[in-house]
């Protein structure tokens, strides 16, 4: 059911640990719906520059991967190129996720969010177009799908 | 490539090679339409009265009570819309459990659309239905008690025959879904007050898209699929003789291999569940300890999630299921996990293995290393229990 | 032994070796339940979708509106059924025919004891249906017109493209029963103006318990077994993934070998239908010359009774049908037979034969000479025929 | 479905044939159910014995070994005996039949008692316990079986 991509992440995950006094850290979803991921950042402060990411997600195998590809996306970009790291990107990285698990790609994209404004409110800074992420990516009504 | 070890026997089964063998003569030699009068259809309608005795027989019934069906999903259906149709001038109240599978729960909570109650009746920890809470649900408008005889995913084996005995003494009719039940644990229909019971072929070795609904003389259920005379005017459709041969066979054998079958199922299945609890910490096993299907192995890892677990096990050619197999793609956490009072992030950590014949020790040892490997592994990466390390260190 | 000459193929079919080789490793090994999430299951879900690609393709649809059922019986119990309910609130009135399958009529009759309004339309004495009647036939609150493709007894077909127009133009659903017709000739469902429609696996040298209902995209249209999410949640049940492979290689072959293997067929049905109206007097040929399914064969004989004949034919290892075998059993004349204006008495006496590709120019010249001894020796002991003969001394 | 001597009884049916001139002749049943049944005796005037019955029937496997096996019993009886040749005696001289088929050997018995009856009127007597027949055994309501 997933790519290449996706398995090759999920077996193999980049990224995965915690960083020590990150700049900013993350935590996004909820137990109820089976996804929480955590993402913590090193930011260099003169530069603004990503200079590591580390994750931490308890949750399905695409909940896996698109934390540890988010990850990947960031390191070595700005602040604000990291803020337009969206979803899609996250997704086509990883050559696709199926329908039922596009919301995990939605909670990598909240994951970063929510370590940028961590990151943002330790240093009483303001990110250019970042608002405060929901803590919780709940699931769209299951639809039937006929 | 790697050894495949099965252990989602409840999902399915292989059909048995005797089953193919029986069932073989029936496709392209014995063809005929059962219904029809030439002679050459007789072995057709022969081989299908030998498999309703078979299991009449392993039920203790009747053998002409026995209405095949295309599986247990479609056994539950008719079974239940049936009944409540039938009996709508009695009343509109139906009885079942919280941990019914959902051919049942989908099916009672359609016909709550349709304007009947319906009580989904709690279960305890061990998954264990009181039968003081069915005495205390049944009310005068009740026409249903329908409650699983096994539950398929922990286990668990409800006190049929003591829930039937109230039923009855409040003349309510009794439906039990056996379909993980039947040929696993010896059933007799009529001494445990059973009015209707499901089973479905594949559980048991047979083949899939066959089943049957026992339904007791007597009872004015009719026909859920409408059309030809087939099974005494009761289900319609050209009789799937193949099926219904390979059925008979797999019932036949299952039954008689129980007792030595399922003492080495149980077994390998108490050595499983005493290894992990002893080798993986923050573990549970959900399901009653004791009323349990022989084949029934169903843990709850903390702070890792089931799908993860599932993949990694599978890349080791470990087949195993957490929660039902029927509702994998769905996001939800297994009903029944809740309803025995497991928090969303313990339910959502669960695995059940199902054992089969085919499975030896060697292959239990394997899949406990792999999964003392990967648990640990999946809590490396979890935020959840870093919390818990932190939270305790 | 006598040589078995298998003239009853509406009733059933061989399954063919090409299809039986296709199921069987479905059985034993690749036996995984579709809706697990490990790789050993992927097999059967692959197979699943392929199947349905072959016959979104035979029918010019999109393959996800193709559902497996247990058999025609139940797409048409679900067409009918479910599309009463999911209209209700724009009416309840179904048009359908009189000359319909048990699998439909049972069922309309069914849903007129639950407050449902049901026109049976007359067909003409070849068993077509007017255009004009239908719509006529039609009411602000009609919700579903279900008419068969092509008649199982008399092998007429209907005009299934104008009557969906009419269904349409009016914004009422158009179902077909094409259990008969579906792999004997050209269907395009979208073309045709067809919402939904049923077929059979047996009827094609597939397997028996499996068949499909097309349901067109959007339609509203519930499941009618209620539980797990198989068949995107409409259709509950594991999936029979052997039955499924070998619908699809059937359906793959009858699509491929239908215009060689169905002009074969008309030659030999004409040729029979030729050859008996000539050397047997007092016989009508029932249903449309014309408009006939290529392997359908229906004869009225004068004075004599159909189970007779039967019997009297299996005696010569030919197996026959007279009426559907489906309601064999029951004393009544075929409906069939009195809708399209025949007396009872010549209803009593008629017979159907149904050809497949293995009938060879040789049976059919046996049969023609059997069926002349018998239909005589009958007649010589019929008082019917005795009062004829006196009168038209 | 049927037992070997239905079978026999159909396959080599006994008495097949009219009687011209005969002493009395009965028919019974009616195309709507598929079953008629003609029955012709011939009778000495003075013993009142059956020296001949013939048969001719429309109808199943089942009705024609009835008739068979009707024209069988009453031969070489005296009418008051005949009268006495019950549908069960015709079904268990046969070994059985079907359930659904148990009217055909209703049908016997009236034909039986149809041709005495003529016989009667035609030569002005009256055969004690003989009623005048139905001309039709309708068929019962098909029951549901469970
Ligand atoms: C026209 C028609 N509809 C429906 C059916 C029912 O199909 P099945 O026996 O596969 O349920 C049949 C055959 O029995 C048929 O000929
Ligand atoms: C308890 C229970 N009931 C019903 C079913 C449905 O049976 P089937 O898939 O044969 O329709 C299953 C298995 O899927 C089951 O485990």
């Amino acid at each position: 059911m997933y790519s290449e991509k996706v398995m090759d992440h999920f077996q193999n995950p980049r990224n995965v640990g915690e960083i020590e006094e990150a700049s900013g850290v993350g935590t996004v979803g909820n137990a109820k719906c089976g996804d929480i991921m955590r993402m913590y950042l090193d930011i260099d402060e003169e530069t603004q520059i990503i200079r590591e990411a580390k994750f931490k997600t308890f949750g399905c195998g695409a909940a896996v991967a698109t934390s540890s590809m988010a990850t990947e996306l960031v390191k070595g970009k700005t602040v604000e190129e990291a803020l337009k790291v969206t979803n899609k990107a996250v997704m086509e990285a990883l050559d696709g996720l199926p329908p039922v698990k596009v919301h995990c790609s939605l909670l990598a994209e909240e994951a970063i969010h929510a370590a940028l404004w961590d990151y943002a409110e330790k240093h009483h800074i303001k990110i250019e177009g970042l608002q405060k992420p929901k803590s919780d990516i709940s699931e769209e009504e299951e639809n039937e799908e006929w | 490539m790697k050894k495949l070890i099965y252990l989602d026997h409840a999902a399915t089964t292989a059909t048995r090679p005797e089953v193919i063998e029986a069932m073989l003569p029936y496709f392209s030699e014995s063809y005929g339409n059962a219904s029809s009068v030439y002679d050459f259809a007789s072995k057709s309608k022969n081989a299908i009265q030998h498999t309703r005795k078979i299991i009449g027989d392993a039920l203790g019934v009747p053998e002409q009570d026995i209405y095949f069906t295309a599986g247990g999903s479609e056994a539950d259906n008719w079974a239940i819309k049936s009944t409540a149709e039938a009996y709508r001038s009695k009343g509109n109240h139906i009885i079942t459990s919280k941990i019914e599978h959902h051919a049942v729960l989908h099916t009672c909570q359609y016909l709550e659309k349709k304007g009947y109650e319906v009580t989904y009746l709690d279960v305890d920890e061990d998954g264990l239905i009181k039968p003081e809470d069915l005495e205390a649900a049944i009310r005068p408008d009740t026409i249903l008690v329908t409650i699983m005889f096994a539950n398929n995913e922990i286990g668990t084996i409800e006190p049929i025959k003591e829930l039937g005995a109230i039923a009855h003494k409040h003349g309510v009719l009794f439906h039990t879904d056996a379909v993980q039940a039947f040929g696993q644990i010896p059933i007799n229909a009529d001494e445990m007050n059973i009015d209707m019971l499901s089973a479905s072929g594949h559980k048991l070795n047979g083949p899939k898209g066959i089943g049957f609904l026992y339904i007791r003389k007597g009872l004015k259920i009719g026909p859920f699929i409408h059309g030809g005379a087939q099974e005494r005017r009761r289900r319609a459709g050209t009789e799937n003789v193949p099926a219904i041969v390979g059925l008979g066979k797999a019932v036949e054998i299952a039954i008689e291999t129980m007792e030595e079958r399922t003492a080495k199922e149980k077994e390998l299945r108490d050595y499983l569940i005493d290894r992990i609890m002893k080798e993986i910490p923050y573990t549970r096993v959900n399901g009653s300890r004791t009323k349990r299907l022989p084949a029934n192995v169903n843990f709850s890892f903390q702070f890792i999630e089931g799908e993860s677990l599932l993949i990694m096990l599978d890349m080791e050619g470990i087949c195993a299921s957490s929660g039902s197999a029927c509702t994998s793609g769905s996001l939800d956490p297994s009903h029944v996990l809740l309803a025995i009072g497991l928090p969303h992030e313990i339910a959502h950590g669960s695995l059940r293995l199902t054992l089969g014949e085919e499975n030896t020790k060697e292959d239990i040892d394997f899949v406990i290393e792999q999964l003392k490997r990967i648990v640990s592994r999946l809590r490396d990466m979890s935020p959840l229990y870093e919390d818990f390390v932190k939270k305790h260190r």
